[in-house]
């Protein structure tokens, strides 16, 4: 039986080392393979941050990670015609700047967080899942149908944005960028997961009416982790577009909803590195099986049914041999 | 040309083809196989590789990638086989915005794209690029002969009808511009929209006396057969995406009678469809679709350039490239300035062969079409 | 606008209403008798319509593939509650809805490996072909009043079936009380196979009769299965009745959005942006409805919030 | 007499024709536990939630520290200083002990949005915490999960969370129930010194713990109190005697 810590230290090592090492054999698509499930694994720790130490089980976290991709493409778009976002009241131009887009991106996601999360967890249950779908549809609707930035066609962003000192064109610069974005995202959530915020908001999802009685509001609470958790996952949206150099409404759509459910929950529901696992496993599987029959979805989805089924504690559960605990 | 010499011609580019390089060429095929859309692949796959296998070839290595109708797993597909499999040339892709996502990249990057069936107008104009060719059409060319078809008809209050996304809106505007009569009505549908009762009933009531709509794949299919149930017969126009045979078959007799607009049917009569006709039905146990003609033309395009040119000498490939010196299924077929088809767009008929439904061809609606945005590329 | 036109278009909102329900119906029973979101129900809606559009082409008879999707879709539903969903009653839903997901990966594929990426043919049966007339100068197509009709059968079966017979009471009390049934000596494990065969036979139904006059493919069943869910939350999970009602609504609300934003919208701006905006809220409107219900009502119009 | 610290009023409470609260009246003053007794469904536990806030009164009137509470919710009134144990325990399974009381701590001080410090290195939270779980005799237990406490330790946790709040009135749901003899008995020491902290309302069946804690005893019956007063009165009541105490005697 393996302990937890150095199965996660392993992993997170083993993300660092595969591209650097990819990168020297001149192989730089496992390099993008690697920067994607970077990606993929902050969008889904921002996730967790709801889902797995809020209870807040969100099936429309594709919202998020959509906005923070168009954020990103919007305004790389107009920076590249040179057209200003607005000029009224005052001048506010695109830019490719990536120092600029995260802010803006963590700043769109957390806000239509807050939207979509205030009317949302006034309910709970099925229908809290039920509602986070139908506002992320409305997204995507709007997305689809609304044609100033390319609607169903998506919108490219030609040029990869920029990065004081690096470039981010070389796929290992790029990568090194997404890699430190996710053990940021991972180290915050393992901090606010030990934080009173975490502390309390922890005990909400174990037992609501007991917070309730030590006079803790658990609406709020939900809310700002809501909140955050659609900022980490916006933020991973604007790496995403940079990653494919391009936004489509397919990033709001309700199967990457599902998608990066599915890597929470195969790496393990509420372990801090198992959005990592499960990024990794999917993507590996999806170019495994992708390689070997046009019909790897069939397997992929009888090989997550069967950890749903049978390996509850995901990935890191089966590997450490033990069920998660708080 | 006549068409004896010109076949004779085209045996004798087969017949050199595999003498005439010296090291293999790497094509990297980016194409939907699975989900929603996979048919328009498989048949723009098949189609692509019967042309190779016919050519006897041996030095042409093409690698398959499913790209799952997702704009983002079409960036990464071309990544890997940019940097990973070193491909030379790509090709593939069915959809116009995954062509948007994937060509600008891969071209930036040197690389040749030539594209069997989505062009959009960005790559047309502005866009256009000296390493990326269209061989199937560019976008507005099927809508434009349905507007000049539906002109010529003597049409006067046309009732027209897409998608509510930039392909849709693109297709009524082509349509626009050759259309010289009243609109009845300007509908844009949900994308994806399997049920078009309301859509039917706006048709019923506004009078119109032809009806033009795009709504490829799956709308299609269920928009003609509840076209049909409703009993409005008023006539129906479309460009060649709705009628396609590999679609044909599951709309039944309820397309029938239909126009629609094509570059390419079956019946086209010149040696080269012939050989391509037959030989995909031997092959494949199946009647070529529009799109297995686009992958075959492209294929024969590639191998004709490849045949004088290494893709490593950009500029002599891209000249042999602009040629054009290949026998199209279609037969005359020339390259603009941009890079986009000239060639003839025919008017089709759904008939019923037997127990087949298929199209026919009863008319030509326009000659030697360029498209619209060839003053617009700077190249 | 015409008074034909009006009657055309909610005739067409009360057929999509009435299939919405016939899916809409399984999906609610299932989560109130047994506690679980069935995101596969799409799934069997597809099976419902392949299997109606094989045996048709086989044996040449819409009814004989009208009764096929039947079976079929009973015989897979129940195959999938012993294999897979029974063991997901005890589970939480994050678990529940990433099972059947893993489903719906599973069923699509495995579909498109049987049958084919290319759609399927399955067309009306000549009795039920073309359009009668409507009062005003209109027309409807026969078949679809035929839907409508069958939907309406399938409503009222439903709610006899739940609140007159043996099974019913069963039904209703295992929504109850699921150790208070068990002690009544109900084999508890055989009631909630059969529910969900029943509903899953609801589903291959709508999908046949549905495929029929749109495209039997594979992918056909998603979004239906969003909108049922829509309509079901709108409803109050678990409620028949709030079904019925939700599924008028977004059938309604869904028609006359897109046939009257675009108007509306026309006469504040000029026709081709009306109808790209109009258009686009059209498609979100039922989206908002649902939004807009469970912001007052959190627990559906009739259901309890939990 | 000093004025009440808790003050009811004519509370009155029905669900559809089935009255649970009838006019009910009733005081908790400083340093006192005032027990409240009654066969089961007599509408105790329907009492107690509507004190916390949980369910809202169709009329009458809680007055707390000198506030109505009309209007008010569970989380502010616990924030008021009302502090409650649940008849069935109540804790937050997956944390250990003392997460659990560090967690009631902080409710208390009411700062919940700290984002980055670890609570557990946090003496603030854990000092009051240790402090209290040593009060209800949990020391030692610090690092267990709540889940695989014992019946009688999950009971004193709650207490100590109930402690750890501070609070200025004690609602205390029949804290004995499901305990051995030997575990009253030690409760009922440990309830006996809170009284100095604040009153409690106290819940219990158990009545050798309520006649040797309870400074006043209220007895509900069918929703109404028929009869209030100390130890002796209630012993001698002919009502209480026939309705209540001559069932379980």
């Amino acid at each position: 039986m393996l302990r937890e810590t150095p199965v996660n230290i392993a992993l997170v090592l083993l993300l660092l080392t595969v591209p650097v090492a990819a990168s020297a054999m001149d192989e730089p698509f496992i390099v993008t393979l690697a920067t994607k499930v970077a990606i993929f694994a902050t969008a889904a720790v921002g996730l967790n941050i709801a889902l797995g130490h809020g209870g807040l089980v969100s099936f429309g976290h594709a919202a998020f990670f959509g906005i923070g991709g168009y954020g990103a493409g919007i305004l790389a778009s107009h920076a590249q015609n040179y057209e200003p976002l607005m000029t009224w009241p005052f001048t506010v131009e695109g830019t490719q700047q990536m120092l600029i887009i995260w802010p803006v991106a963590l700043l769109a996601g957390g806000i239509a967080a807050l939207a979509i999360g205030a009317l949302s967890l006034r309910t709970s249950g099925v229908y809290f899942i039920m509602i986070t779908l139908a506002f992320a549809q409305m997204v995507f609707y709007f997305a689809v149908s609304w044609p100033a930035y390319g609607g169903e066609d998506g919108l490219p962003i030609y040029v990869r944005n920029s990065f004081p000192g690096l470039n981010t064109l070389r796929p290992l610069d790029f990568f090194a960028v997404a890699f430190v974005w996710f053990l940021a995202a991972t180290l915050f959530s393992i901090l606010l997961s030990r934080s009173r915020f975490g502390l309390a908001l922890q005990g909400a999802r174990q037992n609501v009416e007991r917070v309730r009685a030590v006079g803790i509001d658990p609406y709020r609470l939900r809310l700002v982790a809501f909140t955050i958790s659609g900022m980490i996952t916006a933020l991973a949206g604007a790496l995403y577009a940079d990653l494919n150099r391009f936004v489509s409404p397919s990033m709001l759509s309700w199967q990457t909803s599902g998608e990066i459910m599915v890597f929470i929950i195969l790496g393990g529901v509420g372990r801090h590195f198992g959005p990592l696992a499960g990024a990794a496993l999917f993507i590996l599987l999806e170019y495994a099986l992708g390689g070997v029959s046009e019909y790897w979805k069939f397997l992929l989805g009888v090989l997550l049914l069967l950890v749903v089924l049978f390996a509850h504690g995901g990935l890191i559960g089966v590997v450490t041999r033990r069920r998660h605990h708080g | 040309m006549n068409l004896i010499t010109k076949s004779l011609a085209a045996l004798a580019v087969l017949g050199m083809t595999s003498a005439a390089f010296a090291e293999p060429v790497k094509v990297g095929m980016i194409t939907t196989l699975s989900g929603g859309g996979a048919s328009l692949g498989i048949d723009a796959r098949d189609g692509f590789m019967l042309a190779i296998k016919q050519s006897g070839n041996k030095d042409v290595d093409v690698v398959i990638e499913d790209d799952q109708r997702k704009p983002d797993v079409a960036v990464q597909i071309a990544d890997k086989m940019i940097q990973s499999d070193k491909v030379d040339i790509l090709t593939g892709i069915i959809w116009s915005n995954l062509a948007m996502a994937v060509v600008p990249a891969a071209v930036a990057q040197g690389k040749f794209y030539l594209s069997v069936n989505a062009a959009p107008s960005q790559l047309a104009g502005k866009g256009c690029n000296a390493h990326y060719f269209s061989v199937s059409y560019q976008n507005d060319n099927l809508h434009e002969a349905a507007g000049a078809y539906a002109t010529d008809a003597g049409y006067k209050n046309t009732f027209i009808l897409a998608p509510n996304y930039p392909a849709g809106k693109d297709s009524l505007t082509g349509f626009k511009r050759f259309y010289k009569g009243e609109l009845a009505g300007e509908v844009y549908t949900q994308l994806g929209q399997t049920d078009y009762a309301a859509e039917i009933a706006q048709i019923r009531a506004s009078g119109a006396d032809s009806v033009f709509f795009f709504l490829p794949g799956g709308m299609g299919i269920a928009f003609m057969k509840q076209y049909a149930q409703s009993g409005v017969d008023i006539p129906l126009i479309g460009p060649a995406f709705s009628f396609d045979q590999g679609i044909l078959q599951a709309v039944g007799d309820a397309a029938l009678g239909v126009k629609n607009t094509a570059n390419w049917s079956k019946d086209i009569d010149n040696a080269a469809n012939k050989a391509f006709v037959e030989g995909f039905q031997a092959e494949y146990d199946r009647l070529p679709s529009i799109y297995a003609s686009y992958g075959y033309d492209t294929a024969n395009l590639m191998l004709s350039a490849l045949a004088k040119a290494s893709p490593s000498d950009a500029d002599a490939f891209q000249k042999a490239l602009e040629a054009a010196d290949f026998n199209s299924v279609r037969g005359k077929f020339s390259f603009a300035s941009n890079h986009h088809p000239i060639q003839d767009i025919y008017v089709r008929e759904v008939v019923k062969e037997g127990d087949i439904l298929t199209n026919k061809i009863v008319g030509t609606a326009m000659t030697d079409r360029s498209n619209a945005y060839v003053d617009d590329c700077k190249m | 606008m015409s008074a034909a036109l009006l009657i055309e278009q909610v005739l067409n909102g009360l057929q999509l209403g009435v299939m919405l329900f016939v899916m809409a119906a399984g999906l609610t029973l299932i989560f109130g008798v047994m506690g679980l979101i069935n995101l596969a129900h799409g799934s069997l809606y597809m099976v419902g319509a392949f299997a109606c559009a094989a045996v048709a082409a086989a044996t040449g008879s819409f009814w004989l593939g009208l009764a096929a999707s039947l079976a079929a879709a009973a015989i897979t539903g129940a195959i999938v509650e012993i294999v897979v969903i029974r063991r997901l009653y005890s589970r939480d839903h994050l678990d529940q809805v990433l099972a059947t997901f893993a489903l719906i990966l599973i069923f699509s594929e495995g579909t498109r490996w049987l049958f084919g990426s290319f759609p399927l043919y399955l067309d009306v049966p000549p009795i039920l072909s073309g359009a009668v007339p409507l009062p005003g100068g209109g027309a409807y197509s026969l078949y679809r009043l035929a839907i409508i009709g069958a939907g309406i059968l399938v409503a009222a079966g439903l709610f006899l079936l739940i609140g007159r017979t043996r099974l019913g009471i069963r039904i209703r009390a295992g929504e109850a009380d699921r150790e208070m049934i068990a002690a009544l000596g109900v084999d508890i494990g055989r009631l909630y196979t059969m529910v969900f065969a029943l509903g899953a036979a609801l589903a291959g139904f709508a999908g046949a009769l549905v495929g029929t006059i749109q495209s039997v493919q594979v992918g056909m069943g998603e979004p239906v299965l969003i909108l049922a869910f829509v309509v079901i939350v709108i409803g109050g999970i678990g409620s028949i009745k709030g079904a019925f009602i939700g599924a008028l609504l977004v059938g309604i609300t869904d028609t006359l959005g897109r046939f009257l934003l675009p108007i509306a919208f026309g006469t504040v701006m000029n026709a081709s942006d009306a109808t790209a905006v109009g258009s686009a809220l059209a498609s979100m409107l039922i989206y908002i409805l649902m939004a807009v219900v469970l912001v007052v009502r959190p627990g559906g119009l009739y259901g309890t919030a939990t | 007499m000093a004025e009440p610290i808790l003050e009811i009023r004519d509370l009155t409470k029905s669900f559809g024709a089935l009255t649970v609260s009838d006019h009910i009246s009733l005081d908790l003053r400083a340093g006192e536990i005032h027990a409240l007794i009654g066969p089961n469904g007599a509408g105790k536990s329907t009492l107690i939630k509507q004190i916390c806030g949980e369910l809202q009164q169709d009329s009458g009137s809680i007055r707390f520290a000198g506030r109505d509470l009309a209007g008010t919710g569970t989380v502010e009134r616990a924030r008021l200083g009302l502090a409650r144990t649940f008849q069935v325990s109540s804790v937050a399974p997956e944390f250990t002990t003392l997460q659990n009381v560090v967690l009631a701590v902080q409710g208390a001080s009411g700062r919940s949005f700290g984002f980055l410090r670890p609570v557990l290195s946090d003496p603030s939270l854990t000092g009051p915490a240790r402090r209290h779980m040593e009060r209800v005799g949990l020391t030692g237990r610090e690092n267990i999960l709540a889940s695989i406490l014992s019946h009688g330790e999950r009971r004193r946790l709650e207490l100590a969370m109930a402690l750890a709040m501070e609070p200025h009135v004690f609602l205390l749901d029949e804290p004995m129930a499901g305990l051995g003899p030997e575990g009253s008995v030690e409760l009922t020491a440990i309830l006996a010194n809170l009284r100095h902290e604040a009153p409690i309302l106290l819940v219990e069946h158990d009545m050798d713990a309520v006649f040797a804690l309870a400074d006043r005893i209220s007895v509900l019956v069918y929703g109404r109190i028929i009869a209030t007063g100390n130890v002796d009165d209630i012993r001698s009541n002919p009502e209480v005697q026939s309705s209540y105490l001559g069932e379980t005697a």
